[in-house]
């Protein structure tokens, strides 16, 4: 008879098996039928995050190549997939606090709170990495795993992307890595999907300490938005940052040009994801964030969780940021906005 | 036309080298036509002395197993061994046999900035100078040429050995080529004058410059009447043959073997046997001045070839001595080898004439 | 079928009259052109020498392609080296033959993802591979042997391997794994990491240099022991320099590094900085900055302050494309090849991925892309003029201009020569005076650093000796200094002394190796004879202790690899007192010789200024009257506790050189006896530290069966972690940079003596006649795979 | 401590007298060893310098003894040591002689003791392509060419060197017994975050961990620790990072 020495582990133990609603296939054909062909996908990439076989993006939608395969039916997809079972979440959630605060110490877009909750965290060691979405030469995002606070100096990590990162895949890595614990920042969709993976699996409810929400309309693909973009005659090479505000998408370059058009125009590149997402403020998140709903130079931060609350609390304590008086009633328009998109969920289903 | 013939084998006979021992197999000769005059015109003491000893029979051999021997004996101060697995029981002794027919079959290449007559002819000629000086080269008492003058005629001669190296040089028309030959002009400069007046020094106390006679004269070796003179001619022959601790025109690890860095095949292989040519020659030459040329206790039964063989057996301690200096020196420095000939070993030449003056003066009183 | 170059050789051979003459001349003298490419080389002067004496089987080592018949390949080929090997084996004469020895040559060894190696056989026929890294001496002669019977007649491989089936099954089909290394995402670089040590004069020192660099820092960090970080910005980079050079004493330059982090869009400049002066020496301040990472980044240089860093300098110009403004080397490559990828060392520039599995369509050859110039086809043999012209090696143009105008004289000599090792040098003179000598290194090059960094920890402990072979130990106790130093670890008193023992022994012979290199330079073969007899002595002992000749990859970080025996012990203790008595003969016959101590003599004078100028180190500084020793300096191991003296003289010539060394031989046999009585005063086993061990404790006195289970996930903390060793050749310096998540270094930077000697090499020999800078090279005991890295 | 004991060290000032004497010297011990030579030549092909026992030389393999863990293949700094699925579907390592580095890495991360080494080296190969050695041949010793009819040893009398010869043949390989057996068994430190890919499943050589769906919809994984070798490939692979080592107590 032989025995593991240390408490630590077991050698038998059981795992629930999610159903398949197509039987004869595999869980990934079940995911692609459901979710990624009925335009429902809203590419949070949570499947990619959790499978050991090789879930992708390819062009603008997420695939598996060689499936066939490489497939191991695991159901991890199905399982982690905000959408498989779609419960849409809308309107302004729950919240302990509803401020608006301008950081002391980031100049970033408006009032650099996602920044400054996130190093607040790290200073506070709730966290010891925090995930922020960079640039590359190319404009396009990648992800950036912050580990110190001087770390944000990088200029590429500050502000709004309007393209699709691929922040869970490196979630898993990072929640592979930490020690104390990783906070996040995300579209709604990726909080949804971050959510998803705590409520399944103990490891990330473990791990993933801080989950900041971004307020979202909508989203574009990398390849359609430099595609458009570079149309419009935008040197990639310059563009130091963009903006949408009033209605209007604004690209900046490093010599101080400015591109501006309307935001109708880009309307039909946005993804199709999102055109079935009702959530406007990352309802499930520790505490959202976004500029609408304050002051110029400010940022409305809806603190939701107590972990959240925490930060806040050590930000007001240690001064770094100012806080002011933030005007919920601002966030109804896109709030409803998103909510009427119920309707896109029930004629996409019904297409299916 | 008999009467020509009859005064030649008279000549041919009155000049024979005699040896007791195989004088009988000699009488039985003539029972074979045409044999007797020919051993008859081997054993004339001028062919003798061109076609076997000194000259190209023991000369050839020389070339082909002194390298050996150099190279087992340093390979033995070593602690090594040296060439040893060709015919292994006989410890490789035609180690030089194979190399010299592997440089005979190889190509040679010229290449394209050479001077293609000079750089082909070159090496071919200067195995004729080695030849020319053994004429003069008695071995005991058999001599190709005998002449009163004949230590001054293989000194010149010995002088164009550095003119050929300066020819190789400069038919390669190779920068580490042009480097070597530029120290070989300066080394040439640097040895032959002390070297000379070492050479005049002992002929000045021999009261003669005939081989022979140099060494019927010396009772005492000249090396004991004159050391100094003779640490000169050494010295002096280490530095003409480009022995250590000398080897500067030629430096392996700093010119690529100079003059000769382009060379190969058979053309390598003569000048690879230039230093041993020049050292036989430079040995022999100290053996008749210092070393009692082929005096010796008579061996019996040898007759003539007891001189023979003590010129042999000196002129290869001369050698061996001057190629052991591999295994015991350094390379001096080109300024430092000009310095040494110039100024210590000038001033030795000088005292070692004055005391050849002196040798003499005691003599004649 | 086209006649291969390799089969005209053969039929060369086997036509005409006098064939089995022929064979039978070309069989029993095959002169080999010892192609002394990188470290085999060692091994082969080994053969070369007593211990086997090559000699004996007619194979006479011959330095000038035109009479040699025969290339051994001695490892690796750089892209550099590539063409010289062609250029060499097209100036022989046919037939010829060519042997490849080590690993390097062949698949590339342990280098076989380098960006800067080739494969000889994509160069030159090759007639046969001999395994080994490095080759034994038997090897070696096997190889000859193989090549004589192949003119026999007789081509065959000389092993032949027993083909057993494997058992069947019906085993399920396993997955393969993945690779096990494990890189961080986005790794956070720092090299000031503080860290909390007992050291008292380190905080005045902070608090001093403080209060100097007012207003020019940004921070000033300590980070270990003798360690402290200053960051400051590009501005004020060069005040920052002047006042530490003014006001500090900081008088050279250890290292030069550049560390890219490309997601934070920035390269970061270190310098590595000492001072000679009593309480600094141990210390090293890290002065660094950060620029951006743009096409051509830019900073300015400080070799107009410090000679020292100026080769540095430009190796990192050609590494990372940084441009150090200042520094007159910055056009062209000084290291590389022109063919060579440009800016290697950029995390962008990725190198070829282990393959752990055998499947189809995978290649058992990595992709080693055989060097641009093309050689002619056997269907026209000859070459035409421009590939000709392709083939011939970069000419310093504006050098011969200037020489010309000058009336000077100027000869290349190497990569492929008797007496330069592969290096090349523009060496310019006037009459017999040598004006200036430009070096060319990099024909070693083999890109250890850019391999450092994508191999595990424990893989880069063979990696780091294979610089300097012939002083194995020392290089790699370095590097596991370095991890040791970083994760806290204390090495069993046991394996301490051990250590001792075989890097003293190490070192004596790597000074054998220099004191044999230099005879034969001084052309006194009878000097190298003796000198490699001891040091094959030293290599028996290291054979026992290790099993290996020159590759021990013995000391493992926590310890060694398993414990070593009494008996080997005893011998150790023998030995010492053979080679007293053989290094009484090779001093009578060399050391002492007249005709040597003239040559060297006020040869090669390097005052205390200038070697300190330069930035050289080890015996060769001391030699110049700078008591520098790390040693004593900053002890490890056992040094501080056993009874020694490091040597010092004042003449700074090639005779102190020379002498200074003799008396180290000397004082590292005497630590050797000490420590060799301390061990058996010991019990045995523990030689590993526990600490490191883990679950595999009971694997202390021998790792065998737990190696990789015990280090295949060594991490790093993060930060820089930077050590010195009194390596035999001076001082060498490992700089570990870790992001504490990876299992693989983030960068390794590896500064070894020679590098750094080289620039005392030149200064040196400048002013002297052209005979004395084969003594002064020679005297600095220069091996250029060390230098080159 | 540190300035004292440094020793100044200062070349030889020769005059005219030292000259003579060191000349002579040189040339004194250049005669003495022609004529009582201290030879350290090992006459190779002819005789063989006998290396000890524990010399790295080429590599053999037993596969019985073999866990398939992989360690030897990961471990391998010239990565010349790669794995081949056996007929029995089993990995086993091959080794290409053309990158091997002789460093025996291989050979000490091998706990089962599968991989051996043997005294060969000097080994002349006519083509690259025969340098790879596919695991069939590395079970036997490999006949190589030997011309040597003794051995030496190096041998240290009366404070020098000599050479001990004996006739016959060195023996090329040499027995050693299996490293220590340290157990180890591969658990779950948190079988709630299992996806249930049963990668573990797969990559185990050993059939130790078995993956069986039950009917209501849960997926049983069991690890056999009298099955499991301990070689952590399953540790490795896991995705979720959730098995780990842990050391094995038999009674």
């Amino acid at each position: 008879m032989a025995t593991a020495m240390g408490a630590a582990g077991q050698s038998e133990w059981e795992v629930a098996v999610p159903e398949k609603p197509l039987k004869d296939k595999t869980y990934f054909e079940n995911l692609k039928a459901k979710v990624i062909d009925t335009n429902l996908c809203s590419r949070c990439l949570t499947c990619a995050a959790i499978c050991p076989g090789g879930i992708t993006v390819v062009g603008n939608k997420v695939d598996f190549p060689d499936y066939e395969t490489k497939c191991l039916d695991c159901g991890a997809c199905v399982r982690v997939c905000p959408r498989f079972v779609y419960e849409p979440k809308s309107g302004l959630g729950d919240y302990i606090e509803f401020i608006a605060g301008r950081s002391k110490r980031f100049a970033g877009q408006d009032g650099a709170m996602v920044t400054e909750l996130l190093v607040s965290a790290l200073e506070m060691g709730m966290i010891d990495r925090g995930l922020f979405a960079g640039r590359d030469e190319k404009w396009a995002t990648e992800m950036f795993h912050v580990r110190e606070p001087e770390q944000l100096a990088i200029t590429t990590l500050g502000g709004t992307k309007y393209t699709f990162a691929d922040v869970l895949p490196a979630l898993k890595e990072a929640v592979g890595f930490t020690k104390r614990g990783v906070g996040i920042v995300g579209t709604p969709c990726i909080v949804s999907g971050v959510r998803k993976l705590q409520q399944e699996y103990p490891i990330f409810r473990e791990r993933v300490k801080l989950v900041v929400g971004l307020f979202c309309t909508e989203n574009f693909h990398y390849g359609d938005i430099s595609k458009f973009l570079q149309e419009k005659g935008v040197d990639f090479s310059k563009l130091i940052k963009t903006d949408i505000t009033k209605g209007k998408f604004i690209a900046t370059m490093s010599d101080g040009e400015k591109v501006k058009f309307k935001i109708k125009e880009v309307e039909e590149i946005v993804a199709s994801g999102c055109g079935v997402c009702t959530d406007f403020t990352a309802v499930e998140s520790d505490a959202s964030v976004g500029s609408v709903g304050s002051e110029k130079g400010f940022s409305t931060v809806v603190v939701r969780e107590e972990p959240a609350k925490k930060v806040i609390d050590f930000i007001k304590e240690k001064e770094h940021a100012d806080f002011g008086e933030a005007k919920p009633e601002e966030l109804d328009y896109l709030i409803n906005l998103k909510k009427g998109r119920e309707k896109n969920i029930n004629s996409d289903a019904a297409s299916s | 036309m008999m009467e020509i013939i009859n005064t030649l084998m008279e000549t041919v006979m009155s000049n024979q080298v005699s040896i007791p021992l195989i004088e009988p197999m000699l009488d039985s000769l003539p029972e074979i036509p045409m044999l007797q005059y020919m051993v008859a015109f081997m054993l004339w003491k001028p062919i003798f002395a061109l076609l076997i000893c000194p000259g190209l029979t023991v000369g050839g051999l020389s070339l082909l197993f002194f390298p050996w021997i150099e190279r087992k004996l340093c390979g033995r101060a070593q602690w090594r061994v040296g060439p040893h697995e060709i015919v292994w029981w006989l410890g490789g002794v035609i180690q030089l046999l194979a190399d010299s027919l592997r440089f005979l079959f190889q190509e040679v290449i010229v290449h394209k900035d050479a001077h293609r007559p000079y750089f082909l002819q070159f090496p071919f000629l200067s195995f004729m100078i080695f030849l020319l000086p053994l004429l003069f080269i008695p071995a005991g008492t058999i001599v190709a040429i005998q002449t009163p003058y004949a230590i001054q005629i293989i000194l010149a001669l010995v002088c164009l050995f550095p003119l050929f190296i300066l020819g190789f040089g400069w038919a390669s028309n190779s920068r580490f080529a042009y480097i070597g030959t530029v120290r070989e002009a300066f080394m040439y400069f640097a040895y032959e004058i002390p070297f000379i007046i070492a050479a005049i020094a002992m002929i000045i106390l021999y009261g003669t410059s005939d081989p022979l006679l140099m060494a019927s004269r010396q009772s005492i070796p000249g090396i004991i009447l004159n050391p100094v003179a003779a640490l000169v001619f050494f010295i002096g022959a280490a530095m003409a043959t480009g022995r250590m601790p000398f080897e500067i025109p030629d430096s392996d690890q700093e010119l690529c073997a100079g003059p000769h860095v382009e060379y190969s095949g058979i053309a390598f292989g003569l000048i690879y046997v230039l230093c041993y040519e020049k050292g036989y020659i430079l040995s022999a030459l100290m053996t008749i001045l210092f070393l009692g040329g082929g005096s010796g206790p008579a061996i019996a039964g040898l007759g003539d070839l007891s001189g023979v063989f003590w010129f042999v057996v000196k002129t290869y301690l001369v050698l061996t001595t001057l190629f052991m200096l591999r295994a015991v020196y350094p390379r001096y420095r080109l300024d430092q080898g000009l310095k040494l000939g110039w100024s210590p070993m000038l001033v030795m030449a000088i005292i070692g004439l004055a005391i050849s003056l002196v040798v003499v003066a005691v003599r004649v009183i | 079928m086209e006649e291969t170059e390799k089969d005209r050789n053969i039929r060369i051979l086997h036509s005409g009259v006098f064939t089995p003459l022929r064979r039978w001349a070309t069989k029993w003298s095959l002169w080999p052109c010892h192609f002394l490419t990188s470290c085999c080389g060692v091994e082969l002067a080994h053969t070369g020498a007593c211990g086997y004496d090559m000699e004996r089987l007619g194979t006479l080592n011959m330095g000038i392609s035109r009479q040699a018949n025969f290339i051994m390949v001695e490892g690796t080929i750089t892209r550099k080296m590539a063409r010289a090997l062609r250029i060499v084996w097209e100036q022989m004469p046919d037939p010829k033959f060519v042997n490849v020895i080590g690993a390097c040559g062949q698949r590339g060894g342990i280098f076989w993802n380098s960006y800067n190696i080739t494969r000889p056989s994509d160069i030159v026929p090759v007639d046969f591979f001999i395994p080994g890294c490095p080759i034994t001496p038997e090897g070696l002669l096997r190889g000859v042997r193989a090549v004589q019977e192949k003119i026999e007649g007789r081509d065959n491989t000389t092993i032949r391997f027993k083909h057993v089936e494997l058992p069947p099954g019906d085993g399920e089909e396993n997955r393969a794994p993945t690779t096990p290394k494990i890189f961080a995402p986005t790794p956070l670089v720092r090299v000031d990491v503080p860290r909390d040590v007992d050291w008292a004069f380190g905080n005045d020192l902070v608090k001093n240099l403080k209060a100097q660099l007012n207003g020019l820092y940004t921070s000033i960090t300590i980070t270990e022991k003798n360690r402290i970080a200053i960051k400051t910005t590009p501005e004020n980079l060069v005040e920052t320099s002047r006042k530490l050079s003014d006001t500090m004493g900081v008088d050279h330059v250890k290292s030069v590094n550049v560390i890219d982090v490309p997601h934070e869009r920035k390269f970061m400049v270190e310098y590595m900085v000492s001072g000679y002066t009593e309480e600094l020496m141990p210390v090293i301040l890290t002065i660094f900055t950060e620029i951006g990472r743009e096409a051509e980044p830019e900073i300015t240089s400080l070799a107009s302050l410090w000679e020292s860093a100026n080769y540095s300098e430009r190796e990192l110009h050609d590494f990372f494309g940084v441009q150090f403004k200042g520094n007159k080397g910055m056009k062209g490559k000084f290291l590389l090849a022109p063919d060579t990828p440009d800016t290697p060392l950029r995390k962008d520039f990725k190198l070829e991925e282990e393959q752990y599995t055998i499947e189809e369509g995978v290649p058992l050859t990595p992709a080693i892309t055989p060097p641009h110039y093309t050689p002619p086809s056997s269907s026209s043999p000859s070459y035409t003029e421009s590939e000709l012209e392709d083939l011939k090696m970069p000419a310093y143009e504006d050098v011969l201009k200037e020489a010309e105008k000058n009336d000077e004289f100027v000869a290349f000599i190497g990569p492929h020569h008797s007496g330069s090792g592969h290096l090349r040098w523009v060496m310019r003179m006037k009459g017999d005076i040598i004006k200036d000598v430009i070096p060319d290194p990099g024909y070693v090059h083999r890109s250890m650093e850019k391999i450092a960094e994508n191999r595990l920890y424990i893989q880069n402990v063979p990696l780091t000796e294979r610089p300097n072979i012939s002083d194995p130990i020392n290089m790699n106790l370095g590097y596991v200094r370095a991890i040791e130093n970083a994760l806290g670890i204390e090495v069993p008193e046991r394996a301490k002394y051990i250590r001792t023992i075989m890097a003293e022994l190490s070192r004596i012979g790597a000074f054998f190796y220099d004191m044999g290199i230099f005879p034969l330079f001084m052309g006194h073969s009878t000097g190298f004879m003796y000198s490699f007899a001891i040091r094959e002595m030293v290599l028996e002992l290291m054979v026992r202790m290790t099993g290996s000749r020159c590759t021990p990859s013995f000391i493992i970080p926590g310890g060694i690899r398993r414990d070593i025996s009494d008996d080997v012990l005893d011998r150790t203790r023998n030995f010492t007192s053979a080679i007293h008595k053989r290094l009484k003969k090779y001093e009578n016959i060399f050391v002492y010789n007249p005709v040597l101590i003239s040559r060297m003599k006020e040869v090669g004078v390097l005052t205390r200024e200038e070697a300190i100028r330069c930035g050289i180190v080890g015996p060769f500084l001391r030699a110049s009257g700078v008591e520098y020793d790390v040693r004593k300096a900053e002890p490890y191991e056992v040094y501080d506790k056993l009874d020694w003296e490091a040597t010092t003289g004042d003449a700074g010539d090639c005779l102190g050189r020379i002498f200074g060394r003799l008396e180290e031989i000397k004082q590292s046999v005497e630590i050797v006896r000490q420590a060799v009585d301390a061990v058996q005063g010991m019990p045995r086993g523990g030689v590993i530290s526990e600490e490191i061990l883990g679950d595999y404790k009971e694997a202390s006195d021998d790792i065998r069966g737990y190696l990789y289970n015990v280090y295949g996930d060594l991490v790093l903390p993060k930060g820089e972690w930077t050590s010195v060793t009194e390596a035999a050749r001076g001082t060498v310096l490992y700089s570990i940079i870790s992001d504490g998540e990876s299992n693989v270094p983030y960068r390794v930077r590896i500064i070894t003596p020679c590098w750094m000697n080289l620039r005392g090499i030149i200064e040196a020999s400048k002013g002297e006649r052209v005979a004395d800078f084969w003594t002064v090279y020679a005297s600095f005991g220069y091996f250029p795979p060390e230098a080159d890295r | 401590m540190k300035m004292k004991s440094m020793k100044k060290v200062v070349g030889p000032e020769y005059n005219l007298g030292d000259k003579i004497k060191t000349n002579v010297y040189a040339v004194g011990v250049a005669m003495q060893e022609s004529v009582y030579p201290h030879t350290a030549t090992v006459f190779y092909p002819r005789e063989r310098k006998k290396m000890p026992d524990n010399f790295r030389g080429f590599i053999l393999f037993d596969p019985d003894k073999c866990i398939s863990c992989f360690n030897c293949s990961f471990v391998c700094p010239a990565n010349a040591i790669r794995m081949k699925e056996a007929p029995n579907k089993r990995y086993y390592p091959t080794v290409d002689y053309g990158r091997c580095i002789f460093c025996h890495f291989c050979i000490d991360s091998c706990s089962g003791g599968a991989l051996k080494a043997t005294k060969i080296h000097d080994v002349a190969y006519k083509d690259m392509d025969a340098m790879f050695t596919p695991t069939e041949e590395m079970i036997e010793l490999p006949e190589i060419i030997r011309e040597d009819k003794k051995y030496v040893e190096y041998e240290i009398k009366e404070d020098d060197l000599h050479l001990k010869r004996t006739k016959g043949e060195d023996y090329l390989f040499v027995e050693v017994p299996p490293p220590k057996e340290i157990p180890m068994v591969s658990t779950c430190i948190d079988p709630g975050s299992c996806i249930g890919c049963r990668v573990c499943a797969d990559v185990c050589e050993h059939g130790a961990i078995s993956a069986s769906v039950e009917d209501g919809g849960t997926l049983r994984m069991k690890i056999d620790t009298d099955e499991c070798t301990g070689c952590g490939l399953c540790v490795k692979e896991c995705s979720m990072q959730i098995l780990m080592l842990n050391k094995l107590e038999r009674e």
